[in-house]
């Protein structure tokens, strides 16, 4: 029933993948679902004794990362889409993500002291 | 650099004679493209934040009371994680009004359904209005935040987490404010001639952009809220 | 070899309608004509720059000279490195990405026709805003890295670095706007059969170059706000007494300066790439190794930043990780030298200017190269670091590789731009004196470095050991100066006077040279289709082009519009937009002088400008 | 260090053949190199400067003469064939990306080594120096000794120092080339650096500041002296007192400066105190100076000098006076006389026992001490210290001084004062 008429411009283009793949209305609302499911989470366990575990930070950053992935392959259906959109997009990412990394040892914020 | 990429717009990506070597839009590539460098902007100043946490001299603190020395008066831990809790969850149901809304645009051609609900699901105005909506609730959060914060004694000026706060959430509340006007302009061409499926595109880039930013909401509540 | 003994024809061709005048420059929406204006701007602003540094190296002549002041001679070093990285290398790598990209892909114009002209007004007025105040004493001197905390207010009052942080956020919106476009254009306007492996190597570096300044870009950005914010709004990012820590700057500005570099060096390593095979009458060798090496360079290139921080005092670490990655760039690089070599090796070679300027870069890269090596070694950096040591490294990087390179370009490709030869034998004298100058000046650097002389000094003492090598880079300089006026009168003469080129007149392999030289207004009359890396030297002409007969009328090219070819209106919208938003920041600079009715008054009115010529250009057609 | 100098020699010989013969026959002293091996440090760093010449040497020599002997082979013959269309070969650049591989091996490895050795934590037993930047002149305390001192450093040899760096106001960075690498001051930040000088003697060497700072920032440079253990002490011992004004020396330690100034002619040297005070501790000989180390900086042209007669008229009781009712005492501390507290300008307390003034850039003789006091703006651009002579034009206030200024009289006796200072 969801047909994706945004290629049809496309002239030489082979609609085929889009045609089959594409998520139905059904799975906007999961997905709302499942996102504000982990929202609740991450909010109930601030209030939680957890949230002095040293494991609290690490599942923050876990349920970030899953919502993250979730709205990027399916809302913004980067899931069904062209492979080169997902070369665009992951390449910028893992770069940026690597330069925070970085920063974050050079500032000390993982607190790697040896040395010095 | 967005706007004016996609100012290049209207007669370009359609016209059948611009055939392209993959396929895809031009239009739709840069956006990717921008996104991509995107990326690296809102991590230049996430990081800027996370690297001052910690380090400013004087408070009012994200996460701790603090007493200033000098007058003795205290302030508060400044978050307010129940708000943003709830401007976050009305960010998130934006992004699921963006895509029924695209959904519905795609759909323009098809027979109308006869279920109430079915209908409603393909008026692209109404799930478009919903997005801009819901985007300035949550600017109007912002607002309210800001506001509290500056009265509660903390403004970009007083010290280097209120200076990496305010610059970090003010340049998503910039991007947000982009994509409400950007909804709005494509409102006005559906009230004006009715978004087709053939433009389902322009509204997919609006989109791509809307969903990006709530993305990067995504990781500022994590990294900047819940984290001490 | 199809093309290859084409005659020349012995009139230029023109298509009829190609229009001229100064308003059909400022409407212009031409790949083509955009690139000669990024040109002709940037070889003016390599005029300016070059004054600089002979003002520099005359006041270093000697020592303890009084040609100029210590404030005149910060200005004048902060801005021959804004002036020479931003506006003359980056610019000049742009004309070659206008010029070149949709004609080695064979497209008929960028993705973005309106967004490219955009682009280049944004460049030229931001360089405006940069370069303007020196004429007034007060330009920026806070060195071209800007380092925090002397860039803020506490240490810089005066207007100097508001035109820096203003300039460089203009410059880089057009960096990054037309980044966005040619990797639209590469990605999507590619002509059929030309599938990403048979691209010339000098698209594929562009592409590379376009992904780094998507990525990097933001970061300065990012770091310039901050020093803005500070600046005019009284924030503290940089503000030492609230805490701030300094090396927050310096992160940010390397992580964007360290793919700077690459942004700078790989374009010319295209060039050459394009130039040593057409003169070697050979493929280039090992062209995949060379296209990964590339890309490896440009990732690996977000790894190193730090190693321009060695001194700071990171840790062993950081220090131990930086250098190692940096060593590791030494690898791609080399591959690539090696490759050089070898297209050239069991070649026909040609000595032309365009090829010896290649093979100048073969040679003095290398030098540049082997001195990055050895700052990559954290401990003994320590030692060369801030001193003329580093000095000499990166003019042999930027001068002997990026320079020499778009050199090698220019002379390359002056006849497909303007449909005339570039003077061989004052091309030869050009390359001689500029090529022994630069060593002249560059070489003795190494030595006076290791000998115990910092960078940035106005003036150093007598007895130091200094002498006689900064007097040798000083008289290096004039054999460089007399090298570029001899490249401008050849340039100037050259455009009028020249022979005829005709299109192939080197026999080269590559897409361009299918086409008249100067490009018709639409490129190609169909677009052909692609069955090689070297479709001239492979395939049959007839499958590129279409026949004389089908493409000229009584002597002349056909018309677009003769060719049923739609092509882009001129409009001025993108210069009133690059005007606006110029405008709108620079109201900034009221807030500095107090007047904040003034500045919301301009910032207001230029926004509203802006919007209102946005909403115009999306809303009139493009073609 | 032998094996090195012979890999140098060998490898030297092989730079000259490269264009370098002529630069180095006519180079004949280079003071500030950093090739010395001076300090553990300065050694660890020449190990690995050995090797990269070594192998940079090696590619260079090998890249460019395959270049060479390509593009005189291989120039194209007149009706020469199409060459073969080679289009790469594997193996070949298989090894070429192998092989720097393996060299940068013999690179890294040393790298990674020197750089946690030498930034392992000093020995508890090094003297410890803290080092402040500031624009444009450098404050060095020695907290074991209770000294603050400033511009001119005196380290003991044999005993490993320990910089610990600072700065007051933007970033600068500490390099004495012939001792070993630079260590930026950064804001906010601590920095360490240490090394022994253990190889070298009794020397005068010349550090300056390494990152640019500033107007002045080529101004910035101070003076290191490297003394015998004992001597230090008894220089440490006597820096550690109070000022005792009207010191006589006790060794020829006056600057009776050996030098010409390059724009003026013969410095004069001022007339040494003759009190019978106890004796001051041990300076630097000038005259074991050599004449690199004395600043020749010019002097700025439209400032008057003050004749020598004038300045032969000095009078140090008087001096003291004057100076503790001025300006100076804002910003300067000088031990001992209560009214000196300031603590923005460099401490003054043993200043005539410093061999220059104003960050290494005039010898410290009273014409040159005259001339700063009366427009130190003048002498050095940017100083903060303002212009203090009666009439004079402050170039950066662009205004002269009228009330509060000294006259001429008055700055020859604050000069005899402060070189009283021993």
């Amino acid at each position: 029933m969801a047909h994706d008429a945004s290629h049809a411009d496309a002239a030489d283009h082979g609609a085929e993948h889009a045609e089959e793949h594409h998520p139905q209305w059904s799975t906007y609302w999961k997905v709302a679902l499942i996102l504000s499911v982990i929202t609740v989470v991450e909010v109930w366990i601030y209030y939680t004794p957890f949230r002095d575990s040293k494991l609290f930070v690490p599942a923050l950053l876990t349920m970030s990362a899953a919502k993250f992935a979730i709205v990027v392959m399916f809302y913004m259906h980067l899931k069904y889409d062209h492979k080169l959109f997902r070369v665009l997009f992951t390449g910028p990412l893992l770069i940026a993500i690597g330069t925070l990394t970085g920063l974050m040892f050079l500032f000390g914020k993982f607190a790697l002291h040896l040395g010095g | 650099m967005a706007t004016a990429a996609i100012a290049e717009s209207h007669s370009h990506g359609e016209v059948s004679h611009h055939r392209t070597s993959t396929g895809l839009n031009h239009r739709k590539v840069a956006v990717w493209a921008f996104i991509g460098s995107e990326c690296m902007l809102f991590v230049s100043l996430i990081s800027t934040y996370l690297i001052y946490k910690g380090r400013s001299v004087v408070g009012p603190y994200p996460h701790e009371n603090w007493t200033d020395p000098a007058t003795g008066k205290v302030f508060k831990e400044i978050l307010n994680i129940p708000v943003t809790s709830a401007s976050t969850f009305v960010l998130l149901m934006s992004s699921l009004a963006m895509v029924l809304a695209l959904a519905a645009v795609q759909n323009k051609d098809k027979p109308m359904p006869t279920g109430w609900w079915d209908r409603q699901l393909r008026s692209s105005k109404l799930w478009l209005w919903m997005t801009a909506l819901l985007g300035t609730t949550f600017l109007g959060f912002q607002a309210y935040e800001f506001t509290s914060f500056v009265h509660e004694g903390l403004t970009i000026r007083t010290n280097l987490f209120g200076s990496s706060f305010f610059t970090l959430t003010g340049f998503h509340g910039a991007h947000v404010t982009v994509g409400v006007l950007w909804l709005l302009a494509l409102l006005g061409i559906d009230y004006k001639r009715g978004l087709k499926p053939a433009d389902a595109l322009n509204v997919d880039i609006a989109a791509l952009y809307w969903h990006f930013v709530d993305v990067v909401w995504i990781a500022i509540f994590t990294l900047i809220y819940l984290i001490k | 070899m199809t093309t290859m003994a084409a005659p020349a024809p012995a009139t230029l061709p023109t298509t009829g309608e190609y229009k001229t005048g100064i308003w059909s420059w400022l409407t212009t929406v031409d790949h083509k004509r955009i690139g000669i204006l990024y040109l002709v701007t940037a070889l003016f602003f390599f005029v300016w720059g070059g004054l600089e540094a002979a003002i520099i190296r005359a006041q270093l002549a000697g020592p303890n000279m009084g040609l100029v002041t210590a404030q005149q001679y910060n200005q004048l070093f902060t801005m021959h490195g804004t002036t020479m990285v931003f506006l003359v290398i980056m610019p000049l790598s742009s004309a070659f990405f206008n010029f070149l990209i949709p004609l080695q892909i064979g497209a008929r114009d960028v993705a973005f026709p309106r967004l490219n002209a955009f682009s280049y007004w944004v460049f030229l007025a931001g360089g405006i805003v940069v370069t303007l105040p020196i004429l007034f004493g007060m330009a920026p001197d806070g060195g071209w890295f800007g380092y925090a905390p002397l860039t803020t207010k506490a240490y810089s009052s005066g207007y100097n670095i508001d035109y820096w942080v203003l300039g460089l956020q203009i410059l880089g919106v057009a960096s990054l706007a037309a980044a966005f476009n040619f990797i639209t254009t590469i990605i999507n306007m590619r002509a059929p059969g030309m599938v990403l492996m048979r691209m010339p190597v000098f698209t594929w570096m562009s592409f590379v170059v376009q992904f780094l300044v998507i990525l990097a870009f933001p970061v300065i950005t990012a770091a310039l706000v901050f020093l803005l914010f500070d600046r005019f709004f009284g924030t503290n990012f940089y503000t030492v007494a609230a805490g701030a820590d300094p090396l927050l700057w310096q992160h940010l500005f390397w992580v964007f300066g360290h793919p700077e570099v690459y942004i700078l060096i790989l374009p010319a390593f295209g060039l050459v790439s394009e130039v040593l095979p057409t003169f070697s009458r050979k493929p280039l060798f090992g062209y995949p190794v060379i296209v990964y090496s590339g890309i490896l360079i440009g990732a690996l290139g977000f790894g190193v930043w730090a190693h321009h921080m060695f001194s700071v005092g990171m840790g062993p670490i950081a220090d131990s990780v930086f250098s190692v990655t940096t060593m590791l760039i030494a690898i791609p690089t080399g591959v690539k030298i090696l490759n050089w070599v070898s297209t050239m090796w069991g070649g026909q070679i040609r000595f032309t200017t365009s090829m010896m300027f290649a093979i100048a870069l073969v040679a003095m890269f290398t030098v540049g190269g082997i001195s990055g090596i050895m700052h990559s070694s954290a401990p003994a950096d320590l030692q060369q670091t801030d001193s003329y040591f580093v000095v000499a490294h990166f003019h042999y990087v930027l001068v002997g590789g990026a320079v020499l390179g778009i050199m090698a370009g220019v002379y390359y490709y002056f006849p497909k731009l303007t449909g005339r030869m570039l003077d061989e034998t004052l091309g030869k004298w050009h390359f001689w004196t500029f090529v022994i100058g630069t060593n002249l000046t560059f070489f003795p650097m190494h030595m006076s470095g290791l000998y115990g002389m910092p960078r940035r000094i106005y003036t150093y003492d007598a007895g130091q050991g200094w002498e006689m090598y900064n007097l040798l880079s000083s008289i290096g300089v004039i054999f460089q100066a007399i090298g570029m006026t001899i490249f401008f009168v050849n340039f100037i003469r050259s455009w009028k006077k020249g022979a005829i080129a005709g299109n192939n007149p080197w026999g080269a392999p590559t897409l361009e040279w299918a086409i008249p030289s100067p490009v018709p207004d639409y490129n190609f009359a169909h677009i052909p289709v692609v069955t090689s890396r070297y479709p001239l030297w492979d395939q049959k002409a007839g499958d590129l082009v279409k026949s004389e007969a089908e493409t000229t009328t009584g002597g002349r090219l056909k018309t677009a519009a003769e060719l049923g070819i739609p092509m882009p209106f001129p409009t001025i919208l993108p210069l009133v937009a690059a005007v606006f938003m110029t405008a709108m920041l620079c109201g900034l600079l009221f807030i500095h002088a107090g007047n904040l009715p003034l500045a919301l008054g301009i910032m207001i009115t230029c926004g509203l400008g802006l919007a209102f010529t946005l909403i115009k250009w999306l809303t009139s057609p493009l073609e | 260090m032998t094996g090195t100098s012979r890999l140098r020699r060998s490898l030297g010989a092989a730079t000259a053949a490269l264009a370098l013969a002529a630069l180095a026959a006519c180079g004949s002293d280079h003071p500030n190199s950093t090739f010395l091996h001076w300090t553990e440090f300065g050694r660890d760093i020449d190990f690995l400067w050995d090797r990269l010449l070594g192998w940079g040497t090696a590619v260079f020599v090998l890249v460019e003469a395959v270049l060479v002997y390509t593009i005189i082979r291989f120039r194209a013959k007149p009706d020469g064939p199409t060459p073969v269309q080679t289009h790469g070969n594997t193996t070949l650049e298989i090894t070429w990306t192998i092989v720097p591989a393996v060299i940068l091996v013999f690179i890294a490895v040393p790298t990674v080594r020197t750089v946690f050795k030498t930034q392992a934590k000093a020995p508890d037993s090094a003297l410890q120096v803290e080092v402040i930047g500031h624009q444009w002149w450098w404050e060095f305390k020695y907290p074991q000794y209770g000294i603050t001192t400033a511009n001119e450093l005196y380290l003991p040899v044999g005993r490993t120092v320990n910089f610990a760096l600072k700065t007051k106001d933007v970033l600068h960075s500490f390099w004495i080339p012939n001792l070993g690498g630079k260590r930026d001051l950064i804001s906010n930040r601590t920095n360490y650096l240490w090394f022994t000088p253990d190889s070298i003697g009794a020397a005068a060497m010349n550090g300056q500041c390494a990152e640019y700072c500033g107007d002045s920032h080529a101004n910035m440079k101070f003076k290191v002296f490297t003394v015998a253990p004992a001597d230090f002490e008894s220089w440490a011992a006597h820096q550690k007192r109070p000022a005792v004004f009207g010191v006589a020396p006790a060794a020829p330690a006056t600057p009776a400066v050996p030098v010409k100034s390059a724009a003026r002619g013969a410095v004069a040297a001022a007339p040494a105190p003759a009190d019978t005070a106890p004796p001051v501790g041990y300076a630097f000989p000038a005259d074991q100076i050599k004449p690199f180390w004395w600043p020749k900086t010019p002097l700025p042209a439209g400032l008057a000098e003050i004749p020598d007669a004038v300045l032969a008229q000095g009078d140090a009781a008087r001096g003291k006076d004057t100076y503790s009712r001025s300006a100076c005492i804002g910003c300067h501390t000088i031990t001992g006389n209560p009214m000196s507290m300031g603590v923005i300008g460099p401490n003054l307390t043993h200043f005539g026992s410093r061999h220059t003034l104003a960050a290494g850039l005039f010898p410290n003789d009273a014409k040159h001490l005259a001339m700063w006091i009366k427009n130190s703006r003048m002498m050095k651009p940017g100083v903060l210290m303002n212009t203090q002579g009666m009439n004079e034009m402050d170039p950066m206030m662009h205004q002269k001084v009228t009330t509060g200024g000294l006259t001429d009289a008055q700055v020859a006796d604050v000069v005899a004062y402060l070189r009283a200072l021993k």
